[in-house]
C-alpha cells in the first residue's frame, strides 16, 4: 500500500489569512476599547488632552507594565509569580542599605537589579527545582521578600538618594517623554521579540499548553521556567529602581498589592491564566486601556475604590462579553 | 499662578485615606472656610487606603486639574516630595497639615499643635491617672506614619518628667481596627501589670479600648492618647478610657484651606517668621522649618464628652 | 412490546441519525445502530471513524445535534450521565475515567452512593458492594485502597467494575482490552459471556479482529462518522470488514522487509532503578527493529524514559556512537540522536493548543530558526514534507493538533521526531488505539526507516505486532529482561513463557 | 490514606511544638484561656479556611472572599443601624454572602471565566461596593447596638460564641466533605474534572455549589468580625484573602484540586493564628512576623511535596535480595 512515502495529501499551510486572524483578535477589541476610553476621557475632561497631563498619567501605569512584560510569558507559561510586588519592596530596601553606605547611583542601580534576579532565582529554584507549585510558592516568598525589607528597615526610611538617581522616575529624554516611559516602550519591544519571535517565546507557548509533552519533545522545560521566574525577578527590579527614584525614598511597604494589579493588566491583556496563549501587544494595549481609566477617572476627583470596581467590571466584561455572545449564538 | 483668570480658587484638600472620621470633620472645617472666603471651591478626596503610592495618583491627577492649592496630610514623609514638587514648579501652591511632608516638597506645614506638647500631653494624660506609677505602652498606627514618630519621640524626650512611668513597648496597629484590637491583646498579655495603652492614634485608641473591655480589664487598664469624641463617647463612659486628648479637626481644615488660599492669592509668602492669617483661628508664625502650630490639645474626660461627641 | 416502525425488532436500544459536530469535524452524519439483549455487537472502524464519539452520546455526555435514541422502541434524551445510567445504559470508557485521590470503593460508587436512613452516605455499605463486584469480575481489589497506589491494569478493572455497579441493560466497552494484560483479557471475556448470559446487550469497541471473531455476535462498521453496513458475525471475513473500514483492501499489516544490520549504536550497560527496573543490558544495532515485549507494567516505558532522558537510572551507563555517558535530559537525548514516540499520545505526545506546524517542528526550532529567531517559512516546510511522507489528513499546518483524530496525532508525533533525523527512534506502543490502516502504514514505515539505516525500538503488548515487525525480541518482565529471543526462537509460546515468567520458575 | 493521615499528625506534631518553644519563654501563652483566646482570633480565618478549601479542592480559587467578609459585614452593621433585628441580620449575611459567592460560580459555570479572574474582579468589584454604600465611611462601635456587639462575645462553656460558630462549622463542612455526594464531588471535581462528567457529576454546577458554600461562610464571617471588632469601614480584613490561602496551603490542601482534609484546613489556620499571636508575646519585633510567616508557609509547602507519592513499585524488592 502506502509505499512511497511521497503520495501524502498536500495539506495546505493556512486556511485564514494572518490579517483576518488579526482583526478579529483580542488586541483588535483592547484597541477599540482603548479608543473609545480616550475619546470618552477628552470629552469628559478639559484638561485630558494635554501633553504634560498625558505624560504624568503614564506613571499610573509603567512600573507595573514592565513587571506585566515578564509576568506575561510566565503566565502564558502555565506559572505566575505573586511576590513581584515584593521583590520591588526588597529590591528598594536593598539599594536603600547601598545608598546609605554610600554608594553612587551606578552601584545602586546595579543592587537594584542583582536583588531582582536573586529574588527571581529563588522562586525559579523552587519551582522549576524543587517542582512546587509556583502559585503557592510565591505566596510565601511574597511574605518572605517584604518582611526582610521589614526586618532590615523596621519603622525607618530610607531618604537622600543622590541627586542624579532622581533620574530613573523623574526625567525626561525629550519634551514630555518620560525615562520610564522609554523604559516601558523598550521592554515592551523586548518581550514582544522574545515572546513572537524566537525560538525560546515558542517553547514559552509549548510549555503553557503541555508541559509535559514539551518535554517529551526535548525541550529543557525546567530550564526555561527557571529563566522566566529570572526576568520576572529582573524586570521587578528595574521597576523597583524606577519606583524607588521617583519617590526618592524606600519604606518596606511600597508597591503593596502590585502583584495583583500586575495579574490584572496581563490577564485583560488576553493572556490566558491558564497558561497557552496570549501576546505582548495584548498587555500593552491592556496597560494603556488601564492607565486611561484610572488618569480619566481621577481627572473627574472619582475616587480610587470606584475605579477599581470600573477597572474590575473591565476586567470580568471584557472577558464576559465575548463568551456570552457566543454563548447566546448557539 | 493660574489663579488670575480662574473666578474661583480651587483648593484640593488631600485626606490619608477616605472615610476617616478625623478628615471627615476636616473637611467640614475647609468647607467652612470656603463658605466664608466666597470664592473658593474645596475638592475634598484621598485614596482608599494609607498608602504614599494611592496619594501620589490622587496628587497627580490633581496636578492635571491645575488646581490652585494642595493641602495633604501624608502618608508618607518622603515618597510625596518628589510629586509635591512638580505640583509647586506648576504653579501649584502645596502645604502639608496634620501628617507633613519634609521641608522641600511643601511651603507649609500646619501641625495640629506642636509636637512636643503632644508628645507632654498624651504621657501626661496617663501619669495623671497612675499616681503610683506604673508600666505603660503605647499603641501606633503604621510604622511610616510621620506625627505619630514625631509624637512618641516627644513623648520619650520628656520622660524624665514622670517617674515611676515606664513605656514597656511599642507596638503597631497600622491604622486598621482588627490589628489594633490584637496588639491591644497583646500587650496585655505580655505585661499582665500594665496601666495604660496610649494610642496616639484615632483609630487604635477606639480599638485598644474595645479589647480592654472585651478582656475585662476596665479600671485596670486605662486607654488613652488622642480620639475623636464621637468615637469615644461609649468608652468614656464605660470607663475603658478616663481620658484622652485631641484638637478640633474643624478648625484645623479650617485653618489648612485658610493658609492654602492666603499662599495661593494674597500673596502672603512662606518664609521663616512669617505670619499668615487664618480667619477665625487668628493667625500663625512659620518657624524655621516652614512649620507653624495651631492649638494646643484639648483634653476630654467625662465631665465634657456629651458636649462634644455630637460635633467631631 | 410494540413494535415499532423505525426499530429493528427486539432491539433494547437504537440510534437513528444521529448526527454530532464538533467546530470543523461532523464526527457522526447520520448514524444508525441497533443493540440487542444477549448479544455482542461489534463496532469496527478506522481511527477518528466516531466510535467513541457514539459512546459518548449514548451514554449523555454528548448531545446529539440530530437524530433519535430510541430504548424498547421509545425515543429518549440523556442529558446527563447520570440520565443514561438510570435507563440503564453504561459504559467503560475508552479513557480511564477515575479518581486517583479516592478508594476504589469510592470510584465505583461516585454517583450513586448507597445512603443511609439520614441521606448520608453509607460507606459500609458501599465497600461491601464493592467487594461483590469486584469478585464478581475475578478480582481481589481491596475495596478500601486508594487509586492512586494501583497499576494501570487494576485501574482498568476498577473502570469495568464501576460500569457493573448499576444495573444495566445495556453495556459499552470502548477497547476495553487495550490495557490489560493476558490474564485479564480471558477474565473480561467470561465476564462478556456471563453479562450476555444474563441478556444484557453489549456493543464492544475493538481495533483487534481476534478478540472481534472471539465474542462479538453481530457488529456494525463505521467509515468517516458514517454508518456502512452491519450484519452478524458468521457471515463475515476479517478481509471484508477491512475493506468495508478502509474502504479499500490492505494486504498486508507486517510488511517487514529485510534490512541489513550494520554495528552497534547503542549499547545499554546494567541500568538500574530502585523501584522500576534492575540490570536492564543489551545491545541495539543499525538497521535493526529490536521489539520489547511484556505485559502491560513489565516496566518497558519506564526504561526507555530513562534512555530518553526523562528519567536517570541509579546506575548503569550508555554508549552512543561511541561515547559512554547517561542521558540526562531529553535535550541531550535528541541531540544525540535518539528520540521517543511516547505511548500516552495526549498527555506526552502532541502539544494540544499549538498548531499542527508548530508540533512538528518544536524539537527543531535550533535548525528552523537562526540566532534564536524564529524562521516561519522554514518550518512550513519542514512540516509540509514530514506529514506528507506520514499521509496526515488535517484541513491546513496551522490547525490546533488537538482537533485531530488519535491516530493522526500519532502521526503529528511522528513526523515530529523523524524531521530531526534521528539515529535511534524508539517506539512505545507506536499502534495502541490505531486503526488496521494507519497500522500498516506505521508498520511500513517502520520498516523503511530501518531500511534506510535508522535503529528501531519498538515497544508492543501485542504479539502478532513484535513477531510480524521485530528482528530480535527483547521480553521484559517486573522490571526485568526475561529473555532474548531471534530467528528461529521468536514463537509466541515463547515470548509468554518469558513474559508470565513460566521459564524461571522451570530454572 | 495512611500518608495523607500521617501529613496531619505531622502537623499536628508541629503545632504542639510550637506551642511548646512559646511556652518555654512565655508559659502564660499555654493556659486554657489564652488558647481559647488565641482559637476565637483564629475563628475567622477558620471558617474562611472552610469555604476557600471546598473552592481549592475544585480546581478554582476564591480571592474575594475577604470583599465578600468586608462588604457583608458593612450590611450588617448598616442594617443594625436600621432596627434590624440580630436574627434577621444572621439570616441576611448568610444570604448575602451566599449570593455573592453564588455571582463568582455564575460566572465561572456560565461562562467559564477561569476563577482567579473572575475574584480578582469582584474582589475589587465587593470591595469597592461599600464605598459606594457608605461613601468610605466608618461604622463605630458607638454606632452598634449593644445585642449587635454582644453576640460573638457571649460566653457559653468557656468559649465565645464566635468560637462555637467555628467549631460547628468545622463540624458540619467535615460531614459534608465525607459523608455527602456533593463533599465526594468537591474532591471529583478537583481530582479529574474530565472524569467527573463520565460520572455524571456537573463541574460547573458543583464549583458553583462550592462558592456558594465559601461565599456564605464569609458572610457570616463579615457579621463576626465587624461586631467583634465594633468597627466596619471599606478595608476591613484587607489581604485577608491571602492568609486564607496560605491556611490551606499550609494545611495540605492541593492547590491543584481534588485532595485534602478539613482536619489539615484548620490546621494549617491555626498554625498562622498561633505564630500572629505568638510573635508579639515572646516579644519578637512585630517585623519579623511577616518574614516569619512567609518562610512557614514555604517550609509547608516543601514538606507537602515531598511526601507526596511514592510511586508504583514494578521491581518486587524481595526478588532483588534472592
Ligand atoms: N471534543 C471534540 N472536539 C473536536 N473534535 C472531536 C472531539 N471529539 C472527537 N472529535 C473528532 O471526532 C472524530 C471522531 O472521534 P472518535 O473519538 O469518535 O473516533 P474513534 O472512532 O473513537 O477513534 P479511535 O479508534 O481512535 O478511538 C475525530 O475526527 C475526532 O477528532
Ligand atoms: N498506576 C498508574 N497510574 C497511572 N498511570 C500509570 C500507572 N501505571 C502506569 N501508568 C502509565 O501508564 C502507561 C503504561 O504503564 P505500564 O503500567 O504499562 O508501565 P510501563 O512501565 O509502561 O510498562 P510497559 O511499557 O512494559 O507496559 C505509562 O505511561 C505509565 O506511566
Ligand atoms: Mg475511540
Ligand atoms: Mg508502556
Amino acid at each position: 500500500m502506502t509505499h512511497s512515502p511521497q503520495t501524502g495529501r498536500l495539506i495546505p499551510d493556512r486556511l485564514t489569512s494572518p490579517a483576518s486572524r488579526a482583526l478579529k483578535s483580542w488586541e483588535a477589541l483592547l484597541a477599540v476599547v482603548a479608543v473609545t476610553i480616550f475619546l470618552l476621557n477628552a470629552w469628559a475632561s478639559p484638561y485630558f488632552l494635554d501633553p504634560w497631563n498625558l505624560s504624568d498619567a503614564t506613571f499610573n501605569f509603567t512600573e507595573k507594565a514592565m513587571i506585566a512584560f515578564a509576568m506575561a510569558l510566565l503566565i502564558t507559561a502555565g506559572e505566575i509569580d505573586l511576590s513581584v510586588g515584593a521583590i520591588v519592596a526588597l529590591a528598594s530596601t536593598a539599594m536603600g542599605v547601598a545608598m546609605s553606605m554610600g554608594a553612587p547611583t551606578p552601584v545602586l542601580v546595579a543592587v537594584g537589579l542583582a536583588t531582582g534576579l536573586v529574588c527571581g532565582a529563588f522562586n525559579g529554584v523552587l519551582v522549576a527545582r524543587f517542582g512546587l507549585p509556583s502559585i503557592v510558592v510565591t505566596i510565601g516568598t511574597m511574605s518572605l521578600f517584604r518582611g526582610i525589607g521589614y526586618i532590615v528597615l523596621g519603622d525607618r526610611a530610607f531618604t537622600g538618594y543622590p541627586a542624579d538617581f532622581a533620574w530613573f522616575g523623574q526625567g525626561y529624554v525629550v519634551w514630555v517623554i518620560t525615562v520610564e516611559l522609554v523604559i516601558f516602550a523598550l521592554s515592551a519591544i523586548v518581550f514582544g521579540i522574545l515572546m513572537h519571535r524566537t525560538s525560546f517565546g515558542r517553547t514559552v507557548y509549548a510549555i503553557g499548553n503541555n508541559a509535559t509533552a514539551a518535554r517529551f519533545s526535548g525541550v529543557r522545560v525546567d530550564r526555561v521556567r527557571f529563566i522566566l521566574f529570572l526576568l520576572t525577578g529582573l524586570m521587578s527590579g528595574i521597576a523597583a529602581i524606577c519606583l524607588t527614584s521617583r519617590l526618592g525614598s524606600t519604606r518596606p511597604s511600597i508597591a503593596a498589592g502590585f502583584e495583583l494589579e500586575v495579574v490584572t493588566i496581563v490577564v485583560l491583556g488576553g493572556v490566558s491564566i491558564l497558561g497557552g496563549s496570549g501576546t505582548i501587544p495584548g498587555v500593552v494595549l491592556a496597560a494603556f486601556v488601564l492607565g486611561l481609566v484610572t488618569f480619566g477617572l481621577g481627572l473627574l476627583n472619582v475616587p480610587g475604590i470606584v475605579m477599581s470596581i470600573v477597572v474590575g467590571l473591565l476586567l470580568i466584561g471584557v472577558i464576559a462579553v465575548p463568551r456570552l455572545i457566543s454563548k447566546l449564538r448557539t | 499662578a493660574g489663579s488670575a483668570q480662574a473666578e474661583t480658587v480651587r483648593i484640593a484638600l488631600v485626606a490619608k485615606a477616605l472615610g476617616i472620621g478625623f478628615f471627615e470633620a476636616a473637611n467640614k472645617g475647609a468647607q467652612e472656610a470656603a463658605a466664608e472666603l466666597g470664592d473658593v471651591e474645596i475638592i475634598y478626596t484621598g485614596p482608599t487606603d494609607t498608602t504614599a503610592e494611592g496619594q501620589i495618583e490622587v496628587i497627580n491627577s490633581l496636578i492635571a486639574q491645575r488646581v490652585d492649592a494642595i493641602a495633604v496630610s501624608a502618608n508618607d514623609t518622603d515618597a510625596l516630595v518628589p510629586t509635591l514638587k512638580r505640583a509647586m514648579d506648576r504653579g501649584i501652591t502645596v502645604i502639608s497639615w496634620d501628617s507633613g511632608v519634609a521641608p522641600e516638597g511643601r511651603q507649609v506645614q500646619l501641625n495640629p499643635s506642636s509636637a512636643p506638647l503632644i508628645g507632654n500631653t498624651i504621657i501626661k494624660l496617663a501619669a495623671d491617672h497612675l499616681p503610683d506609677g506604673g508600666q505603660v505602652a503605647v499603641l501606633s498606627a503604621t510604622t511610616t506614619s510621620t506625627n505619630q514618630n514625631i509624637w512618641i519621640e516627644e513623648m520619650t524626650k520628656v520622660m524624665g518628667d514622670y517617674p515611676g512611668i515606664e513605656v514597656v513597648g511599642t507596638v503597631y496597629g497600622d491604622d486598621l481596627a482588627d490589628k489594633s484590637y490584637r496588639e491591644a491583646q497583646g500587650l496585655m498579655q505580655t505585661y499582665p501589670d500594665l496601666k495604660a495603652i496610649i494610642a496616639p492614634t484615632s483609630v487604635g485608641i477606639v480599638a485598644a479600648a474595645q479589647a480592654v473591655t472585651d478582656a475585662g480589664k476596665v479600671g485596670e487598664v486605662n486607654v488613652t492618647g488622642l480620639g475623636l469624641p464621637s468615637e469615644m463617647a461609649g468608652h468614656v463612659k464605660s470607663g475603658a478610657s478616663q481620658s484622652f486628648a485631641i484638637w478640633n479637626p474643624i478648625d484645623l481644615g479650617y485653618s489648612a484651606a485658610m493658609i492654602a488660599y492666603q499662599l495661593a492669592t494674597e500673596g502672603a509668602v512662606a518664609e521663616p517668621g512669617s505670619t499668615i492669617p487664618i480667619g477665625r483661628m487668628g493667625e500663625v508664625t512659620l518657624d524655621e522649618n516652614g512649620e507653624a502650630a495651631m492649638a494646643d490639645p484639648f483634653t476630654y474626660d467625662a465631665s465634657n464628652i456629651d458636649e462634644f461627641s455630637s460635633v467631631f | 412490546m410494540q413494535p415499532d416502525p423505525v426499530t429493528r425488532d427486539g432491539a433494547v436500544l437504537s440510534l437513528r441519525g444521529i448526527v454530532k459536530t464538533f467546530p470543523g469535524v461532523r464526527a457522526l452524519d447520520g448514524v444508525q445502530l441497533d443493540l440487542f439483549p444477549g448479544q455482542v455487537t461489534a463496532l469496527i472502524g478506522e481511527n477518528g471513524a466516531g466510535k467513541s464519539t457514539i459512546v459518548k452520546v449514548l451514554t449523555g455526555i454528548y448531545q446529539p445535534d440530530e437524530g433519535q435514541i430510541l430504548v424498547a422502541g421509545q425515543p429518549v434524551r440523556f442529558p446527563t450521565a447520570q440520565a443514561a445510567g438510570a435507563a440503564g445504559v453504561t459504559a467503560i470508557h475508552q479513557e480511564t475515567v477515575l479518581f486517583d485521590e479516592m478508594t476504589v470503593a469510592e470510584n465505583i460508587f461516585i454517583g450513586h452512593a448507597p445512603r443511609t436512613r439520614l441521606g448520608l452516605i453509607d460507606r459500609r455499605a458501599m465497600r461491601v458492594r464493592a467487594a461483590q463486584i469486584l469478585r464478581g469480575i475475578g478480582s481481589d481489589l481491596d475495596p478500601g485502597t486508594r487509586l492512586r497506589d494501583l497499576g494501570i491494569a487494576s485501574k482498568h478493572l476498577v473502570a469495568i467494575a464501576r460500569a457493573l455497579s448499576v444495573d444495566a441493560r445495556v453495556v459499552i466497552m470502548d477497547e476495553p482490552t487495550a490495557a490489560l494484560s493476558h490474564k485479564e483479557i480471558g477474565e473480561l471475556y467470561d465476564l462478556v459471556d456471563t453479562l450476555k448470559r444474563q441478556g444484557k446487550a453489549i456493543l464492544f469497541i475493538s481495533h483487534k479482529f481476534d478478540e472481534i471473531f472471539r465474542i462479538a455476535d453481530r457488529w456494525t462498521v463505521f467509515r468517516d462518522g458514517a454508518f456502512v453496513a452491519e450484519g452478524v458475525m458468521g457471515d463475515v471475513t476479517e478481509g471484508d470488514l477491512v475493506q468495508m473500514m478502509v474502504g479499500r483492501s490492505v494486504d498486508q499489516i507486517y510488511p517487514k522487509r529485510p534490512a541489513e544490520i550494520g554495528p552497534p549504536v547503542l549499547t545499554v550497560a546494567g541500568y538500574c532503578h530502585p523501584t522500576e527496573y534492575d540490570n536492564i543490558t543489551f545491545t541495539l544495532h543499525q538497521g535493526e527493529i529490536l521489539g520489547f515485549y511484556g505485559l502491560v507494567g513489565a516496566g518497558r516505558s519506564e526504561v526507555m524514559q530513562a534512555l530518553f532522558g526523562i528519567s536517570q537510572p541509579a546506575k548503569g551507563a550508555c554508549r552512543i556512537a561511541g561515547d559512554i555517558r547517561v542521558i540526562r535530559s531529553t535535550a541531550q537525548a535528541v541531540a544525540a540522536g535518539i528520540v521517543y514516540v511516547p505511548e500516552d499520545r495526549g498527555r506526552q505526545g502532541a502539544v494540544k493548543g499549538l498548531p499542527i506546524f508548530q508540533n512538528v517542528t518544536l524539537p527543531s526550532l535550533a535548525r528552523t530558526s537562526r540566532g534564536g529567531f524564529l524562521r516561519l517559512a522554514e518550518e512550513f516546510k519542514l512540516a509540509r514534507e514530514y506529514t506528507q511522507r506520514l499521509d496526515l489528513r488535517a484541513a491546513s499546518l496551522d490547525q490546533d493538533i488537538g482537533l485531530l483524530s488519535g491516530g493522526n496525532q500519532q502521526k503529528v508525533v511522528i513526523a515530529k521526531w523523524l524531521a530531526t533525523q534521528p539515529r535511534i527512534i524508539i517506539l512505545d506502543e507506536p499502534t495502541k488505539g490505531i486503526d488496521i490502516g494507519s497500522k500498516a502504514a506505521v508498520h511500513d514505515f517502520m520498516s523503511e526507516l530501518a531500511a534506510q539505516g535508522l535503529a528501531v525500538i519498538m515497544v508492543s503488548s501485542e504479539i502478532p505486532e513484535v513477531l510480524g515487525m521485530s528482528d530480535r525480541i527483547i521480553v521484559m518482565r517486573e522490571g526485568r529482561i526475561a529473555g532474548e529471543f531471534s530467528g528461529a526462537a521468536m514463537t509466541p509460546e515463547n515470548l509468554i513463557r518469558a513474559a508470565v515468567g513460566i521459564e524461571r520458575n522451570a530454572a | 490514606m495512611s500518608i495523607l493521615k500521617s501529613r496531619e499528625v505531622v502537623l499536628a506534631v508541629v503545632i504542639l511544638l510550637l506551642l511548646a518553644a512559646i511556652a518555654s519563654r512565655f508559659p502564660g501563652f499555654v493556659a486554657p484561656a489564652n488558647l481559647a483566646r488565641v482559637f476565637t482570633d483564629t475563628s475567622p480565618l477558620i471558617l474562611l479556611a472552610l469555604g476557600q478549601m471546598a473552592v481549592i479542592l475544585t480546581k478554582c480559587i476564591d480571592l474575594s472572599v475577604a470583599a465578600n467578609l468586608a462588604l457583608c459585614g458593612m450590611i450588617a452593621a448598616l442594617l443594625d443601624g436600621m432596627g434590624v433585628p440580630m436574627p434577621v441580620i444572621l439570616g441576611a449575611v448568610i444570604v448575602m454572602g451566599a449570593g455573592l459567592g453564588a455571582i463568582n460560580g455564575a460566572l465561572v459555570w456560565t461562562l467559564g471565566i477561569p476563577s482567579i479572574v473572575v475574584t480578582l474582579g469582584t474582589m475589587t468589584i465587593y470591595r469597592g461596593t461599600i464605598f459606594l454604600l457608605t461613601e468610605g465611611a466608618w461604622i463605630n462601635a458607638h454606632q452598634m447596638s449593644d445585642a449587635f456587639k454582644a453576640i460573638p462575645r457571649q460566653v457559653i462553656l468557656g468559649l465565645p460564641v464566635m468560637a462555637w460558630i467555628a467549631v460547628a462549622a468545622i463540624a458540619g463542612v467535615a460531614l459534608l466533605m465525607t459523608r455527602t455526594a456533593l463533599g465526594r464531588a468537591f474532591y471529583a471535581v478537583g481530582g479529574n474534572p474530565h472524569a467527573a462528567v463520565y460520572t455524571g457529576i456537573s463541574v460547573g454546577r458543583t464549583q458553583f455549589a462550592a462558592f456558594v458554600l465559601a461565599g456564605a461562610l464569609a458572610g457570616l464571617t463579615g457579621y463576626l468580625w465587624v461586631a467583634r471588632y465594633a468597627v466596619a469601614y471599606v478595608d476591613i480584613a484587607g489581604g485577608f484573602e491571602l492568609d486564607v490561602v496560605a491556611a490551606c496551603v499550609i494545611g495540605g490542601i492541593v492547590i491543584a484540586g481534588g485532595a485534602g482534609t478539613v482536619a489539615g484546613a484548620v490546621m494549617g489556620a491555626l498554625f498562622l493564628g498561633i505564630i500572629k499571636n505568638a510573635l508579639p508575646v515572646v516579644g519578637i519585633s512585630p517585623f519579623w512576623q511577616m518574614a516569619i510567616s512567609g518562610a512557614a508557609i514555604l517550609a509547608a509547602i516543601a514538606f507537602n511535596a515531598r511526601r507526596r507519592d511514592p510511586g508504583r513499585i514494578i521491581l518486587k524488592r524481595a526478588e532483588v535480595r534472592t
